[in-house]
């Protein structure tokens, strides 16, 4: 077998070495009532290339962006990815190492985590932030349950914007009294039904900004009415290149604040390993989950870069850790980081100004539809509009065309008829006048 | 003029990104804009964020760099126990890759995307066969969010029989941090159960422990002493005598798979690591995937999303008020898991299929073996008997002399390895977890030993340079105390120190 | 059981392949074999050859080990004089990687293969124009084939008009080897040319040298002395009227490109090391890729194949028989040429496009003069005024020392950096030749100009350190001598030393 | 610019410190009649996404192995290369670098060259070999090269079995007297007509195993009748992969062997790059052309590697060069030489064996086809068939069903009419009993 390094005669060496002639022997421990090598349904081993090309065969059975015109969005965007990232990224040294135990021989991956940290703090306008989460949902559920810890409350309200899904997770972990949390989706979010829910009881109100529909806020009233009940708010990025041309959640007045950070360095996947983003004021620190790097200097006063702050951390205090979470999304932070670097300042905002452009160029387009509207006032590269037909029906009409043309919100929020015929549509830097065209001209023929 | 940066040979200093880079460069062209009137409103802001930019020489340049300061399983044995740190085959890397995976958005019509939900509901019936086990959540992020998964599972069933009264949680003194952290976060009352001197679940103490207020235990097996829980079928008895669910933790699978079936444990949920056991890389600290198999009785407790194949197609559940979730506890992540892990672990799977897989347990288990009955003489087991995939040394070895576990692992990495996991678990003093894998050649195990034997003449004569070590490192011991004490958590013109 | 090998840290040694190998180790699987007769004949063997082979993991952490034993460009600065060691964009290699270019055959029928044909008349079209030439021969596989070509196309053309007694070519003593090896491996006589004090051609030598027998002459331009011909049109022009060829060595296109075109030289025939301007990677030697631009003159004994847009079709005349190739001086290498260079280079040139390719010229010959002017002080510059994209250092200031040109070399390397050329061009004592490319940044400059300054300084100081480096190599200075004397070329059981 | 560091703010400081004002300053050395700056018919800057479309376009334009039922062979073979191949020669510090010229800090370049060489060597048959030429043509015309310096005699002799365009290539580079090479393609080459153009002043005698046509040779005999004149046996072989399970060249008497080796390791590519390997007897290593790297010490006794015996080289002896070759295939002897390791005896063994086995598969498959005549006695992966009509026809029609046939002797013999309807047909491990079928459906829908 490729990956096995052992010959026959290496086994029978060592058996012997350890005194037993059958490997089976090692297994004593093991009950009888439990079968040794039971018979598995399963075929044998199979060669690169018959894994290559059955896998290969399942791949082709997948519409992939690229050979589409694509809109997808509500959480995860497509973007361009410069070739430089994959090739650090598949690195030996950072593919193929743990999480960095022993700083003296796991620099590159300090080092490149404290830079993620720091630029994940620019970004946010936070004073801190973590060495990642597992996705943006997660990291929402985690900032949540931080504002529970620092305000000893319980109630959570969420705001009507928010991603049906990061409710959905946020309600599965943390609605520890089946509290009502407040939620229910809703286009125009104007926040009224929030201010009314807040109370001395309110841990946080959380708040997706631009919201699940694309609207954009500012937030910053809206957090000092948050502010003097006590409770903190907690923002929600789940479109991270926004951020080029939107006030920071920091500048708004946020506490914590949880962003998706797939869109830079992250290919699509089908929704996963993505990587999520926490930062907060700094004052928290000692509330944040999950791992953060530290400076500090080596016996000899070299600089150097560790895991610290660690007693928050589950594998030191246990039961009273701040979470659970162990494995984070190492890789993916660096394809992170490594993408932001490669941005810098001048090609971040670049990039933000052309999805939000892309998008306005396509809401002119499809503003000339008729019997399509669309619904946003603000937006940044995603908007809703709203069809004559049900949007399910609509996108698959459109994939036969070689479209994706967005998410349709009952794919969410089934149970809902008022959105039946919403559908989401995003647009980044990938999109051509070309894509644009075949959009209006495919929506037409569909619609009409 | 800046000062200059001394490097040495073949190794170089690298600054941080913020220091080498600038507001005004970039790696990424971009075509002009229109200038178009911005339709954000009044949140719109185009300030200054203070990111550094690099072109992509220097971008290039800079994590290459980084990266050469990285230990990896590609460059050099790493037996860090409890982790599983194998070989990550490189076909994996390169199907994950594949378009038809890794360019598919999550909500686009279930229609253009049989192809991977296909993949998800095979690698599904390889863990299911594999463990033996009825049903199955993908969705998990890694193995914590598995066990968050698993003991939702069975907060959901207890509810269900209206006996939210149980509310303890017996965990072991040798389980992983990640085990007591879980059911706390749930509101579990953690009571934590003693080991025996042969560094198994003490069985007195875990009966005593039981009551009414039982509602689960949280084993693990192979457990992180490296050894079998022998008693696991009376262990489970008792469980379910005693209305109580077992939950075990699968993170040592590798120990098992294909060799026997936990189901056969009589368990009632187990996570399974697949960036462990199923190779797909730990990336420096992630991405993982942490599937939980399920016994029939928290069937239909599972997650969402649930995917399903109807006819020839196959279908998708994501949302709650589904009929198919009726009794699901709800949701753990947005989307449904970790897609790119998935592609790699059935690539591993089918490349092993069933013959090589019990191979890779085998394999595992006799190279922990040969390594515990090589250094049982020089070293000082924690315990007696045959271990599983992973030995484990307390520090008796080291009593007589100045060196402590520490030093002793600083000190291995100057020989080229990285050391095993220390003072873990918990149970033993001084631990030193040695989990080398299936994927080590016989020469490089052996190589492993001869230095461990040349590390413990040392100790007798030659302490001082335990102490000091590594010296052979891009930096040296480096104070951690003084990370804590003064946390420096990201870079600033003027450095701040966080948290004051 | 075998004796221990020492790493240190994160530096391992590496034993032969021979050594950790294994006859029956492999890291590829096969499916069953259905044990047909054979059908070979008498030829038909099956014995031992002695191939060892290694498991996926331990092949990939040999070569991973090995890796980390060499210098790249990615890691630090490379200023190799006359390699023109640039970044080399990752784009690149991924679109190379492309399956509709790298998985399709050279012999497949034309009409499917109509977007590789496609592209390779495009890239010509760039070089074309980049150089103001008229005719273009792409299969040469790297700049010492391109010259080959260059001169077959003279030699050919000297033919057609029945001159074959010109049989003399010019080269100046700064030449690179390439130069008079081609000439000569083609039967011409070579004929060497002085430089002068300023590192030009000396004119006078030149034009005494030329007679009835003259066929070319074979200059670099910008030269290897890093500096412009200034007297390349009065040189052409004698060429001319003369009855001979120029050909251009283009190796040097770097600084020139876009800036302008070689073709208003008066040039006859110059190949362009797509391995060095536009960015194909060195590959630790190869492959290259060095396509011949032709003058009017020269452009019908182009060599096969050539591709041809006819229609909106793609068209190769690959056969010497073919009418488009009849006065074709006939064929350098099967199939038709370095594909997979061809797309790396079209992707530099369509990324920078002809505004990025001037700024490409304008900042390598910057940099280097930038260097110069900073270094000029301390180091003997070989000659006066500006250079090109490249700066040429003699010995001079290593004079009242111990330490020559190649401790000096040796002793940057222990500093981070790969030394610059040595000893070459051979026209300047213990010569020191610095091409730091466009792809520098100023910040790295600036740090490889304070290491020389330092290291200059040195040199007055502590010449001993100079004579020990490199010190912090995996392996110390290595006894060449030794090497040529003894060659021992390949691992043998016993070792064997060859050519006794 | 992406790949350019330098800022417009970088520019002044160092024409500043260069003391001048404009960058054309520097080029005061052109001469007037040369313009600066001249105007270039050509394209800007364009982003990578539009680079990548690009030429993904035209990618998307060429029938592409996988894609197809692939029978092409003749000097250029699609075999499963492991992906971990790729990766190793992507590692920045493989691909990347320079010639080994600072061997301190190029050992992992000088080590797997010294492993190549042993590989090939052993491969051959041979004493030694050096670190690799272009390709299999070139390493052809080296090695006849060689033989003329060596015996210091002018002929030679083509077996008619040799692959046109490496004939070609001898032919251009070497026949400096404008000698008949007594060259003529022929299919039944039993080195009659060979033996008898054998003279005192032969340098060598070419040949090619298996030859052109896929025929297997015994050349021991030859090799003593060759060498009775004083002349040396130059073996060319195009696929390396048979010498698993065939006589190697040195067994055989060969006295220098020239192989393309892109068999191993190295992808299609359309033609290139690819990697000739050249072995010879060692007594003749002063002749060898090209790097070769050997054993030594350090100061300190440590074994390492160097480049050596390069007073061969062109760098060196210049005019007096056994060649001019500069630049090789280093990073395809990389991947060559990853491939070989992988394989190990065993695997390479099993390869070779894998191939032999699918080519006696679809030739019992052809026999069946009426109209088709397999003309091979002896055949390795590789075998010519006649075929009722043109081959040219043939392979185009059948490109149509997505088969990719084989090679018709016409696309590189087109004056010739004996061949018009030979097809050689070339089967690897990459070859399944469905492609066999699949050739032989379409091949009886097109010839009846
Ligand atoms: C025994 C054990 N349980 C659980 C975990 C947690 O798994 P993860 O890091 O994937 O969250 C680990 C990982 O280190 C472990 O070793
Ligand atoms: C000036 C000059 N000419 C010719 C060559 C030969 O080019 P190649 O190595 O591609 O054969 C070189 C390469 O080093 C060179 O520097």
């Amino acid at each position: 077998m490729r990956y096995l390094p052992l010959t026959e005669e290496n086994r029978n060496d060592m058996l012997d070495a350890i005194g037993i002639e059958k490997v089976d022997e090692l297994f004593s421990d093991v009950p009888s009532d439990i079968e040794l090598n039971p018979k598995l349904n399963l075929p044998n081993y199979k060669t690169e290339m018959e894994v290559e090309r059955y896998l290969s065969s399942l791949a082709d059975r997948n519409l992939f962006a690229d050979s589409t015109a694509f809109f997808l969005g509500t959480g995860a965007y497509k973007h361009h990815i410069p070739a430089s990232v994959d090739h650090i990224i598949q690195r030996s040294e950072f593919l193929t190492s743990y999480t960095p135990y022993q700083p003296e021989i796991s620099q590159g991956t300090l080092q490149y985590l404290f830079e993620f940290q720091t630029q994940v703090s620019l970004l946010t306008g936070m004073d801190i932030s973590n060495a990642s989460m597992y996705d943006g949902s997660t990291a929402t559920a985690e900032a949540v349950s931080m504002a529970q810890r620092i305000t000893g409350r319980d109630k959570i309200i969420l705001s009507n914007g928010l991603h049906p899904q990061y409710a959905s997770v946020i309600k599965t972990l943390l609605d520890k009294n089946n509290q009502s949390l407040g939620y229910s989706l809703n286009f125009s979010d104007n926040f009224e039904d929030l201010r009314e829910k807040i109370s001395d009881k309110t841990s946080c109100v959380v708040v997706q900004n631009p919201d699940f529909f694309g609207n954009c806020h500012d937030l910053t009233e809206l957090s000092k009415y948050v502010h003097s009940f006590g409770s903190l708010l907690v923002v929600v990025v789940n479109e991270v290149v926004s951020l080029g041309i939107m006030k920071s959640p920091g500048k708004m007045g946020a506490d914590i604040v949880a962003c998706e950070g797939q869109s830079l360095g992250n290919p699509l996947n089908f929704g996963g390993p993505y990587i999520g983003l926490l930062s907060s004021k700094k004052e928290f620190v000692r509330q944040m989950p999950g791992r953060i790097v530290g400076e500090t200097t080596d016996i000899k006063g070299k600089k150097g870069f560790v895991l610290t702050l660690s007693t928050r951390e589950q594998h030191i205090r246990r039961e009273k850790a701040t979470s659970n979470i162990c494995t984070n999304s190492g890789l993916c932070s660096l394809a992170f980081t490594v993408h932001l670097s490669l941005l810098g300042e001048k090609g971040f905002k670049s990039l933000s100004k052309l999805n939000h452009e892309s998008a306005i160029k396509l809401s002119k387009n499809i503003e000339k539809i008729s019997g399509i509207k669309i619904l946003n006032k603000t937006f940044f590269n995603e908007f809703t509009i709203s069809l004559p037909i049900e949007a399910k029906v609509f996108v698959e009409k459109m994939s036969h065309k070689g479209i994706l043309a967005g998410v349709p919100v009952s794919r969410l929020e089934p149970q809902n008829d008022q959105f039946k015929n919403y559908l989401v549509i995003a647009c980044t830097e990938i999109n051509s006048g070309q894509d644009f065209e075949r959009f209006s001209k495919a929506a037409e023929e569909i619609i009409s | 003029m800046k000062e200059k940066i001394s490097h040495k040979g073949l190794d170089h200093e690298e600054m941080l990104l913020f220091e080498i880079g600038g507001l005004n460069k970039s790696g990424v062209d971009f075509p002009e804009l229109h200038g178009y009137e911005q339709r954000i409103g009044s949140s719109y802001e185009d300030q200054e964020i203070g990111i550094p930019g690099l072109s992509e020489p220097e971008a290039v340049r800079h994590y290459v760099r980084l990266s050469r300061k990285n230990y990896s399983i590609d460059a050099g044995m790493y037996p860090l126990g409890s982790c599983t740190m194998k070989h990550n085959p490189r076909l994996n890397e390169k199907l994950a890759r594949l378009k038809g995976f890794s360019d598919i958005h999550p909500l686009q019509p279930v229609s253009t995307c049989q192809g991977a939900l296909e993949l998800i509901h095979e690698i599904s019936l390889w863990l299911k066969e594999l463990t033996g086990m009825s049903a199955i959540a993908m969705s998990p992020k890694a193995g914590a969010q598995g066990e968050l998964c698993g003991m939702m599972a069975i907060k959901q069933a207890l509810k269900s029989k209206g006996q939210e009264s149980r509310k303890k949680v017996l965990v072991p003194d040798s389980a992983h941090g990640t085990n007591p952290a879980t059911a706390a976060f749930l509101g579990f009352e953690v009571i934590t159960i003693k080991s025996t001197v042969a560094g198994r679940l003490d069985l007195k103490d875990f009966k005593s422990k039981i009551d009414k207020e039982f509602a689960a235990a949280m084993i693990t097996n192979p457990n992180t002493c490296g050894l079998f829980e022998k008693d696991i079928i009376k262990i489970s008895e008792i469980i379910h005598q005693n209305g109580g669910y077992l939950y075990c933790d699968g993170a040592n699978f590798n120990a098992l798979v294909g060799k026997i079936k936990p189901g056969d444990m009589g368990i009632d949920a187990m996570h399974i690591n697949l960036h462990k056991t199923f190779s797909t890389p730990h990336g420096g600290g992630g991405p993982g995937s942490g599937p939980v198999v399920f016994s029939d009785k928290l069937a239909s407790f599972c997650p969402a999303p649930k995917i399903e194949k109807i006819g020839n197609k196959f279908e998708i559940f994501e949302d709650e008020s589904n009929e198919n979730l009726l009794e699901s506890f709800g949701r753990l992540n947005a989307f449904h898991g970790q897609m790119g892990m998935y592609v790699r672990a059935l690539s591993y799977m089918l490349s092993h299929g069933a013959d090589g897989l019990r191979q890779v347990s085998e394999d595992a288990v006799l190279s922990a073996n040969y390594i515990k009955s090589s250094l049982e003489d020089v070293m000082s087991s924690a315990y007696e008997g045959y271990c599983m995939h992973e030995v484990l040394f307390n520090d008796d070895f080291l009593k007589d002399t100045d060196v402590e576990t520490l030093d002793f692992a600083k000190a291995l990495i100057d020989k080229g390895y990285h050391p095993m996991t220390i003072y873990f678990p918990l149970v033993v003093h001084g631990a030193l977890l040695v989990e080398p894998t299936e994927t080590e050649s016989k020469f490089s195990i052996d190589q492993f030993i001869l230095t461990m034997k040349d590390l413990v003449n040392k100790t007798q004569s030659d302490s001082d340079s335990f102490k000091n070590a590594p010296k052979y490192t891009p930096v040296g011991r480096l104070n951690e105390t003084k990370a804590a004490r003064e946390p420096i958590l990201r870079w600033k013109k003027e450095k701040i120190i966080a948290a004051e």
